[in-house]
Protein backbone atom coordinates (compact mmCIF):
# COMPACT_ATOMS: atom_id res chain seq x y z
CA UNK A 1 0.00 0.00 0.00
CA UNK A 2 1.25 3.51 -0.78
CA UNK A 3 1.08 6.18 2.38
CA UNK A 4 1.84 9.94 2.17
CA UNK A 5 3.98 10.90 4.61
CA UNK A 6 4.20 15.12 5.86
CA UNK A 7 7.25 16.94 6.82
CA UNK A 8 6.72 19.65 9.31
CA UNK A 9 9.42 21.98 11.37
CA UNK A 10 11.97 19.42 12.46
CA UNK A 11 10.89 17.26 10.78
CA UNK A 12 11.18 18.93 7.11
CA UNK A 13 14.93 20.24 7.78
CA UNK A 14 15.99 16.65 8.46
CA UNK A 15 14.64 15.53 6.04
CA UNK A 16 15.16 17.68 3.41
CA UNK A 17 11.32 17.06 2.27
CA UNK A 18 8.44 18.34 2.72
CA UNK A 19 6.38 14.84 1.59
CA UNK A 20 6.98 11.42 0.15
CA UNK A 21 5.23 8.24 -0.59
CA UNK A 22 6.28 5.08 1.03
CA UNK A 23 5.33 1.53 -0.17
CA UNK A 24 4.42 -0.31 2.63
CA UNK A 25 3.66 -4.36 3.48
CA UNK A 26 -0.44 -4.06 3.73
CA UNK A 27 0.31 -5.13 7.94
CA UNK A 28 2.77 -1.67 8.38
CA UNK A 29 1.58 0.58 11.60
CA UNK A 30 2.44 3.87 12.54
CA UNK A 31 4.95 2.07 14.42
CA UNK A 32 6.81 0.39 12.01
CA UNK A 33 7.15 3.86 9.81
CA UNK A 34 8.51 5.68 12.52
CA UNK A 35 11.03 2.33 13.14
CA UNK A 36 11.69 3.09 9.01
CA UNK A 37 12.35 6.98 9.34
CA UNK A 38 14.75 6.63 12.07
CA UNK A 39 16.06 4.22 10.02
CA UNK A 40 16.18 5.82 6.79
CA UNK A 41 17.21 9.24 8.33
CA UNK A 42 19.55 9.26 11.12
CA UNK A 43 18.95 13.03 11.77
CA UNK A 44 15.68 12.40 12.93
CA UNK A 45 16.61 10.41 16.02
CA UNK A 46 16.55 13.02 18.31
CA UNK A 47 12.87 14.25 17.67
CA UNK A 48 11.28 11.37 16.42
CA UNK A 49 10.46 9.72 20.15
CA UNK A 50 8.89 13.10 20.92
CA UNK A 51 6.37 13.17 18.55
CA UNK A 52 2.81 12.41 18.49
CA UNK A 53 1.20 10.41 15.11
CA UNK A 54 -1.63 12.35 12.98
CA UNK A 55 -3.18 9.84 10.76
CA UNK A 56 -5.46 11.80 7.92
CA UNK A 57 -5.08 14.93 9.79
CA UNK A 58 -5.92 13.84 13.50
CA UNK A 59 -4.35 12.15 16.59
CA UNK A 60 -4.09 8.45 16.86
CA UNK A 61 -2.25 6.05 19.25
CA UNK A 62 1.58 5.37 18.01
CA UNK A 63 0.56 1.47 16.58
CA UNK A 64 -2.27 2.81 14.56
CA UNK A 65 -3.22 0.72 11.27
CA UNK A 66 -2.52 1.82 7.98
CA UNK A 67 -4.78 1.68 4.74
CA UNK A 68 -3.94 2.52 1.33
CA UNK A 69 -3.60 6.44 0.47
CA UNK A 70 -3.43 7.68 4.18
CA UNK A 71 -2.03 10.51 4.65
CA UNK A 72 0.46 10.59 7.90
CA UNK A 73 2.46 12.58 9.74
CA UNK A 74 4.49 12.78 12.84
CA UNK A 75 3.71 15.96 15.06
CA UNK A 76 6.63 16.95 16.95
CA UNK A 77 6.38 19.03 20.14
CA UNK A 78 4.03 22.13 19.46
CA UNK A 79 4.71 25.58 19.61
CA UNK A 80 1.52 27.91 18.76
CA UNK A 81 0.85 30.99 20.51
CA UNK B 1 -21.60 34.38 11.63
CA UNK B 2 -19.33 30.84 10.74
CA UNK B 3 -16.14 31.21 12.91
CA UNK B 4 -13.02 32.57 11.24
CA UNK B 5 -10.24 30.04 11.45
CA UNK B 6 -6.73 30.08 9.78
CA UNK B 7 -3.33 29.54 9.46
CA UNK B 8 -1.59 32.68 7.26
CA UNK B 9 1.70 34.15 6.26
CA UNK B 10 0.27 37.79 5.78
CA UNK B 11 1.02 39.47 8.92
CA UNK B 12 -1.03 40.59 11.76
CA UNK B 13 -0.45 43.88 11.84
CA UNK B 14 -3.08 46.40 13.37
CA UNK B 15 -5.30 46.79 10.27
CA UNK B 16 -5.79 42.95 10.32
CA UNK B 17 -6.28 42.46 14.42
CA UNK B 18 -8.65 45.49 13.74
CA UNK B 19 -10.38 44.02 10.53
CA UNK B 20 -10.83 40.38 12.98
CA UNK B 21 -12.72 42.42 15.52
CA UNK B 22 -15.33 43.94 13.32
CA UNK B 23 -15.99 41.03 12.09
CA UNK B 24 -16.82 39.17 15.33
CA UNK B 25 -18.52 41.93 16.62
CA UNK B 26 -22.56 41.99 16.69
CA UNK B 27 -25.43 44.25 17.90
CA UNK B 28 -26.18 42.02 20.82
CA UNK B 29 -22.56 41.50 22.05
CA UNK B 30 -21.78 43.38 25.08
CA UNK B 31 -18.27 41.82 25.27
CA UNK B 32 -15.36 41.52 23.25
CA UNK B 33 -12.19 39.53 24.28
CA UNK B 34 -9.17 39.59 22.20
CA UNK B 35 -6.25 37.81 22.81
CA UNK B 36 -2.96 38.94 20.90
CA UNK B 37 0.66 36.78 21.26
CA UNK B 38 3.58 38.61 20.49
CA UNK B 39 7.24 37.79 19.83
CA UNK B 40 8.88 38.27 22.85
CA UNK B 41 12.77 39.59 22.52
CA UNK B 42 13.99 36.91 25.61
CA UNK B 43 12.72 33.23 26.18
CA UNK B 44 14.48 30.64 28.27
CA UNK B 45 16.85 33.17 29.17
CA UNK B 46 17.98 34.01 25.63
CA UNK B 47 18.02 37.28 23.91
CA UNK B 48 15.50 35.63 20.83
CA UNK B 49 16.54 37.38 17.33
CA UNK B 50 13.46 36.26 15.93
CA UNK B 51 11.02 33.38 15.33
CA UNK B 52 9.92 30.77 13.04
CA UNK B 53 6.43 29.34 12.95
CA UNK B 54 6.04 26.25 11.13
CA UNK B 55 2.52 24.38 10.75
CA UNK B 56 -0.06 21.16 9.33
CA UNK B 57 -2.03 23.86 8.26
CA UNK B 58 -4.73 21.54 7.45
CA UNK B 59 -5.44 19.63 10.49
CA UNK B 60 -4.31 23.00 12.08
CA UNK B 61 -7.68 24.21 10.95
CA UNK B 62 -9.33 21.17 11.74
CA UNK B 63 -8.07 21.09 14.91
CA UNK B 64 -9.15 24.86 15.52
CA UNK B 65 -12.62 24.06 14.27
CA UNK B 66 -12.56 21.34 16.73
CA UNK B 67 -11.75 24.29 19.63
CA UNK B 68 -14.65 26.70 17.73
CA UNK B 69 -17.36 23.39 18.55
CA UNK B 70 -15.94 23.08 21.93
CA UNK B 71 -16.70 26.91 22.73
CA UNK B 72 -19.89 27.11 21.18
CA UNK B 73 -20.90 23.97 23.01
CA UNK B 74 -19.92 25.34 26.47
CA UNK B 75 -20.65 29.42 25.87
CA UNK B 76 -22.73 29.74 23.12
CA UNK B 77 -21.40 31.56 20.38
CA UNK B 78 -19.98 31.10 17.19
CA UNK B 79 -18.45 34.62 16.81
CA UNK B 80 -14.89 33.67 17.00
CA UNK B 81 -12.15 34.68 15.21
CA UNK B 82 -8.62 32.29 15.63
CA UNK B 83 -6.13 33.24 13.05
CA UNK B 84 -1.89 31.61 13.64
CA UNK B 85 0.37 33.37 10.89
CA UNK B 86 3.48 31.02 10.16
CA UNK B 87 6.92 32.41 8.46
CA UNK B 88 9.39 34.30 10.33
CA UNK B 89 8.22 37.28 12.65
CA UNK B 90 10.35 39.70 14.04
CA UNK B 91 10.27 40.92 17.82
CA UNK B 92 6.93 42.42 18.53
CA UNK B 93 5.02 40.95 15.47
CA UNK B 94 1.77 39.58 16.16
CA UNK B 95 1.86 35.20 16.35
CA UNK B 96 -1.93 34.59 16.96
CA UNK B 97 -4.89 36.95 17.64
CA UNK B 98 -8.11 35.47 18.89
CA UNK B 99 -11.55 37.52 19.30
CA UNK B 100 -14.81 36.27 21.07
CA UNK B 101 -17.62 38.06 21.52
CA UNK B 102 -20.26 37.37 23.88
CA UNK B 103 -23.66 39.13 25.10
CA UNK B 104 -21.43 39.20 28.57
CA UNK B 105 -17.94 39.65 29.33
CA UNK B 106 -17.78 36.80 32.03
CA UNK B 107 -18.11 34.34 28.90
CA UNK B 108 -16.04 36.32 26.49
CA UNK B 109 -13.00 35.80 28.49
CA UNK B 110 -13.50 31.97 29.47
CA UNK B 111 -14.17 31.57 26.18
CA UNK B 112 -11.05 33.38 24.79
CA UNK B 113 -9.09 31.75 27.36
CA UNK B 114 -10.27 28.66 26.60
CA UNK B 115 -9.49 29.25 22.62
CA UNK B 116 -5.75 30.59 23.27
CA UNK B 117 -5.16 27.56 25.94
CA UNK B 118 -6.21 24.58 23.61
CA UNK B 119 -4.95 26.03 20.51
CA UNK B 120 -1.14 25.77 22.51
CA UNK B 121 -1.80 22.04 23.36
CA UNK B 122 -3.66 21.06 20.08
CA UNK B 123 -3.18 22.88 17.36
CA UNK B 124 0.40 21.66 14.85
CA UNK B 125 1.78 25.12 15.27
CA UNK B 126 5.59 25.07 15.43
CA UNK B 127 7.73 27.11 16.38
CA UNK B 128 11.51 27.81 15.67
CA UNK B 129 13.43 30.24 17.99
CA UNK B 130 16.19 31.86 16.73
CA UNK B 131 18.57 33.50 19.21
CA UNK B 132 21.88 34.66 19.03
CA UNK B 133 23.69 31.99 20.07
CA UNK B 134 22.11 29.60 17.58
CA UNK B 135 18.19 28.16 16.36
CA UNK B 136 15.89 25.68 17.93
CA UNK B 137 12.58 24.30 17.85
CA UNK B 138 10.99 24.72 20.69
CA UNK B 139 7.96 23.28 22.78
CA UNK B 140 5.42 25.71 24.10
CA UNK C 1 4.81 52.90 31.77
CA UNK C 2 2.77 54.87 33.32
CA UNK C 3 -0.83 53.65 33.23
CA UNK C 4 -3.00 54.80 30.42
CA UNK C 5 -6.05 56.14 32.39
CA UNK C 6 -8.67 58.08 31.43
CA UNK C 7 -12.45 59.14 31.52
CA UNK C 8 -13.13 60.60 28.06
CA UNK C 9 -15.86 61.66 25.58
CA UNK C 10 -14.19 61.41 22.81
CA UNK C 11 -15.10 57.91 20.67
CA UNK C 12 -13.24 54.67 21.21
CA UNK C 13 -13.44 53.96 17.81
CA UNK C 14 -11.15 51.36 15.71
CA UNK C 15 -8.27 53.88 15.55
CA UNK C 16 -8.55 54.94 19.55
CA UNK C 17 -8.41 51.15 20.72
CA UNK C 18 -5.16 50.61 18.60
CA UNK C 19 -3.62 53.45 19.92
CA UNK C 20 -4.06 51.73 23.04
CA UNK C 21 -2.74 48.65 22.27
CA UNK C 22 -0.05 50.05 20.92
CA UNK C 23 1.15 52.29 23.62
CA UNK C 24 0.74 49.37 26.04
CA UNK C 25 2.39 46.79 24.10
CA UNK C 26 6.78 46.38 24.57
CA UNK C 27 9.26 44.45 23.60
CA UNK C 28 9.10 41.95 26.88
CA UNK C 29 5.48 41.76 25.98
CA UNK C 30 3.65 38.31 25.11
CA UNK C 31 0.24 38.46 25.21
CA UNK C 32 -1.43 41.12 25.00
CA UNK C 33 -5.61 41.09 26.59
CA UNK C 34 -8.28 43.95 25.28
CA UNK C 35 -11.42 43.88 26.72
CA UNK C 36 -13.69 46.20 24.84
CA UNK C 37 -17.29 46.73 26.59
CA UNK C 38 -19.79 47.30 23.37
CA UNK C 39 -23.66 48.93 23.56
CA UNK C 40 -25.84 46.38 23.19
CA UNK C 41 -29.20 46.57 21.56
CA UNK C 42 -30.96 44.82 24.15
CA UNK C 43 -31.21 44.78 27.92
CA UNK C 44 -32.99 43.59 30.69
CA UNK C 45 -35.67 42.64 27.71
CA UNK C 46 -35.80 45.83 26.67
CA UNK C 47 -34.94 46.91 23.27
CA UNK C 48 -31.94 49.83 23.86
CA UNK C 49 -32.16 52.80 21.71
CA UNK C 50 -28.69 54.38 23.13
CA UNK C 51 -26.94 54.85 26.04
CA UNK C 52 -25.94 57.98 28.19
CA UNK C 53 -23.02 57.36 30.57
CA UNK C 54 -22.20 60.07 33.09
CA UNK C 55 -19.12 60.11 35.54
CA UNK C 56 -17.20 61.67 38.55
CA UNK C 57 -14.26 62.35 36.46
CA UNK C 58 -11.69 62.94 38.95
CA UNK C 59 -12.75 60.46 41.44
CA UNK C 60 -13.26 57.80 38.56
CA UNK C 61 -9.71 58.27 37.36
CA UNK C 62 -8.42 58.31 41.05
CA UNK C 63 -9.68 54.80 41.92
CA UNK C 64 -8.67 53.60 38.53
CA UNK C 65 -5.26 54.67 39.49
CA UNK C 66 -6.13 52.10 43.04
CA UNK C 67 -6.87 49.49 40.35
CA UNK C 68 -3.76 49.95 38.28
CA UNK C 69 -1.73 49.68 41.63
CA UNK C 70 -3.00 46.33 42.45
CA UNK C 71 -2.58 45.05 38.80
CA UNK C 72 0.93 46.11 39.28
CA UNK C 73 1.10 44.28 42.75
CA UNK C 74 -1.14 41.21 41.91
CA UNK C 75 0.42 40.60 38.33
CA UNK C 76 3.51 43.13 37.87
CA UNK C 77 2.70 45.02 35.12
CA UNK C 78 2.21 48.78 34.65
CA UNK C 79 1.67 48.01 30.97
CA UNK C 80 -2.33 48.79 31.40
CA UNK C 81 -4.64 51.19 29.54
CA UNK C 82 -8.12 51.36 30.85
CA UNK C 83 -10.48 54.22 29.37
CA UNK C 84 -14.14 54.78 29.87
CA UNK C 85 -16.34 57.25 27.19
CA UNK C 86 -19.04 59.60 29.28
CA UNK C 87 -21.60 60.68 27.16
CA UNK C 88 -24.57 59.56 24.08
CA UNK C 89 -22.96 56.27 22.56
CA UNK C 90 -25.05 54.07 19.93
CA UNK C 91 -25.47 50.36 19.81
CA UNK C 92 -22.34 48.70 18.90
CA UNK C 93 -20.05 51.61 20.21
CA UNK C 94 -17.50 50.72 22.15
CA UNK C 95 -17.96 52.39 26.13
CA UNK C 96 -15.03 50.94 27.80
CA UNK C 97 -11.28 49.45 27.07
CA UNK C 98 -9.23 47.85 28.94
CA UNK C 99 -5.54 46.63 27.43
CA UNK C 100 -3.14 44.47 29.26
CA UNK C 101 0.01 43.62 28.38
CA UNK C 102 2.74 40.82 30.11
CA UNK C 103 4.91 38.47 29.48
CA UNK C 104 2.91 35.76 29.89
CA UNK C 105 -0.62 34.91 28.68
CA UNK C 106 -1.94 33.82 31.73
CA UNK C 107 -1.30 37.00 33.56
CA UNK C 108 -2.51 39.12 30.86
CA UNK C 109 -5.87 37.91 31.68
CA UNK C 110 -6.41 37.44 34.85
CA UNK C 111 -5.44 40.94 35.14
CA UNK C 112 -7.66 42.55 32.23
CA UNK C 113 -10.34 40.16 33.88
CA UNK C 114 -9.98 41.86 37.47
CA UNK C 115 -9.65 45.50 36.01
CA UNK C 116 -12.97 45.25 33.98
CA UNK C 117 -14.64 43.42 37.53
CA UNK C 118 -13.44 45.80 39.75
CA UNK C 119 -14.03 49.57 37.48
CA UNK C 120 -17.75 48.05 37.62
CA UNK C 121 -17.75 47.66 41.30
CA UNK C 122 -15.78 50.65 42.45
CA UNK C 123 -15.19 53.59 39.13
CA UNK C 124 -18.06 56.15 39.61
CA UNK C 125 -19.58 55.64 36.23
CA UNK C 126 -23.25 55.66 35.73
CA UNK C 127 -25.38 54.22 33.04
CA UNK C 128 -28.71 55.81 31.60
CA UNK C 129 -30.32 53.24 29.52
CA UNK C 130 -32.73 55.01 27.04
CA UNK C 131 -35.49 52.51 25.49
CA UNK C 132 -38.20 52.27 23.32
CA UNK C 133 -40.58 52.94 26.28
CA UNK C 134 -38.31 55.00 28.38
CA UNK C 135 -35.03 56.27 30.05
CA UNK C 136 -33.92 55.29 33.61
CA UNK C 137 -30.54 55.19 35.41
CA UNK C 138 -29.37 51.67 35.69
CA UNK C 139 -26.86 49.66 38.04
CA UNK C 140 -24.18 46.98 36.24
CA UNK D 1 -18.19 75.24 57.15
CA UNK D 2 -18.70 75.31 53.62
CA UNK D 3 -19.05 72.33 51.53
CA UNK D 4 -19.34 71.71 48.23
CA UNK D 5 -21.89 69.10 47.05
CA UNK D 6 -21.74 67.46 43.79
CA UNK D 7 -23.97 65.87 41.61
CA UNK D 8 -24.31 62.98 39.10
CA UNK D 9 -26.58 61.03 36.95
CA UNK D 10 -29.96 61.05 38.55
CA UNK D 11 -28.92 63.45 40.79
CA UNK D 12 -27.58 65.67 38.46
CA UNK D 13 -31.00 65.70 36.88
CA UNK D 14 -33.07 65.20 40.24
CA UNK D 15 -31.65 68.52 41.82
CA UNK D 16 -31.38 70.38 38.00
CA UNK D 17 -27.15 71.36 38.99
CA UNK D 18 -24.01 69.88 38.71
CA UNK D 19 -22.87 71.27 41.87
CA UNK D 20 -23.78 73.82 44.63
CA UNK D 21 -22.01 75.14 48.03
CA UNK D 22 -23.61 74.36 51.10
CA UNK D 23 -23.06 76.69 53.88
CA UNK D 24 -23.69 73.82 57.26
CA UNK D 25 -23.48 73.77 61.03
CA UNK D 26 -19.49 72.59 62.35
CA UNK D 27 -21.31 69.32 63.28
CA UNK D 28 -22.73 67.91 60.51
CA UNK D 29 -22.21 64.98 58.70
CA UNK D 30 -22.69 63.11 55.26
CA UNK D 31 -26.01 62.05 57.05
CA UNK D 32 -26.96 65.58 57.69
CA UNK D 33 -26.40 66.53 54.19
CA UNK D 34 -28.37 63.79 53.08
CA UNK D 35 -31.81 64.57 54.87
CA UNK D 36 -31.04 67.50 54.41
CA UNK D 37 -30.92 67.58 49.98
CA UNK D 38 -33.83 64.80 50.75
CA UNK D 39 -36.12 67.63 52.07
CA UNK D 40 -34.87 70.10 49.44
CA UNK D 41 -35.32 67.97 46.35
CA UNK D 42 -38.13 65.59 46.85
CA UNK D 43 -37.28 64.11 43.68
CA UNK D 44 -33.95 62.48 45.08
CA UNK D 45 -36.36 60.57 47.63
CA UNK D 46 -35.96 57.22 45.65
CA UNK D 47 -31.86 57.71 45.06
CA UNK D 48 -30.99 59.30 47.33
CA UNK D 49 -31.38 56.09 50.12
CA UNK D 50 -29.20 53.90 47.52
CA UNK D 51 -26.09 55.96 47.25
CA UNK D 52 -22.91 55.67 48.51
CA UNK D 53 -20.96 58.84 50.20
CA UNK D 54 -17.70 60.14 48.61
CA UNK D 55 -16.09 62.42 50.88
CA UNK D 56 -12.91 64.68 48.67
CA UNK D 57 -13.37 62.02 46.06
CA UNK D 58 -13.05 58.61 48.03
CA UNK D 59 -15.40 56.31 49.80
CA UNK D 60 -16.44 57.21 53.62
CA UNK D 61 -19.35 55.67 55.39
CA UNK D 62 -22.49 57.29 55.66
CA UNK D 63 -22.01 59.23 58.82
CA UNK D 64 -18.85 60.83 58.00
CA UNK D 65 -17.92 64.36 59.46
CA UNK D 66 -17.17 67.33 57.49
CA UNK D 67 -15.00 70.17 57.35
CA UNK D 68 -14.78 73.26 55.73
CA UNK D 69 -13.74 73.11 51.79
CA UNK D 70 -14.55 69.33 51.90
CA UNK D 71 -16.12 68.11 48.74
CA UNK D 72 -19.40 66.00 49.02
CA UNK D 73 -20.96 63.75 46.74
CA UNK D 74 -23.97 60.78 47.15
CA UNK D 75 -22.57 58.02 44.89
CA UNK D 76 -25.73 56.47 42.82
CA UNK D 77 -25.89 52.61 41.60
CA UNK D 78 -23.18 52.07 38.91
CA UNK D 79 -23.19 51.30 35.67
CA UNK D 80 -20.40 51.62 34.26
CA UNK D 81 -18.38 49.01 31.95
Amino acid sequence: MSVRIRYFAALREATGRDEELLDLPSEATAATVRALLAERYPSLAKVLPRCAVALNRSYVSAGAALHDGDELAFIPPLGGG
Amino acid sequence: MAAILKITRDPLDAAAVRALVEAVSYPGAGGLVTFEGVVRDNARGKRVRYLEYDAYPEMAEQEMATIAAEVERRWGTDHLAMVHRIGRMEIGECSVVIVVACPHRAEAFEACRYAIDTLKATVPIFKKEVAEDGEEWVEG
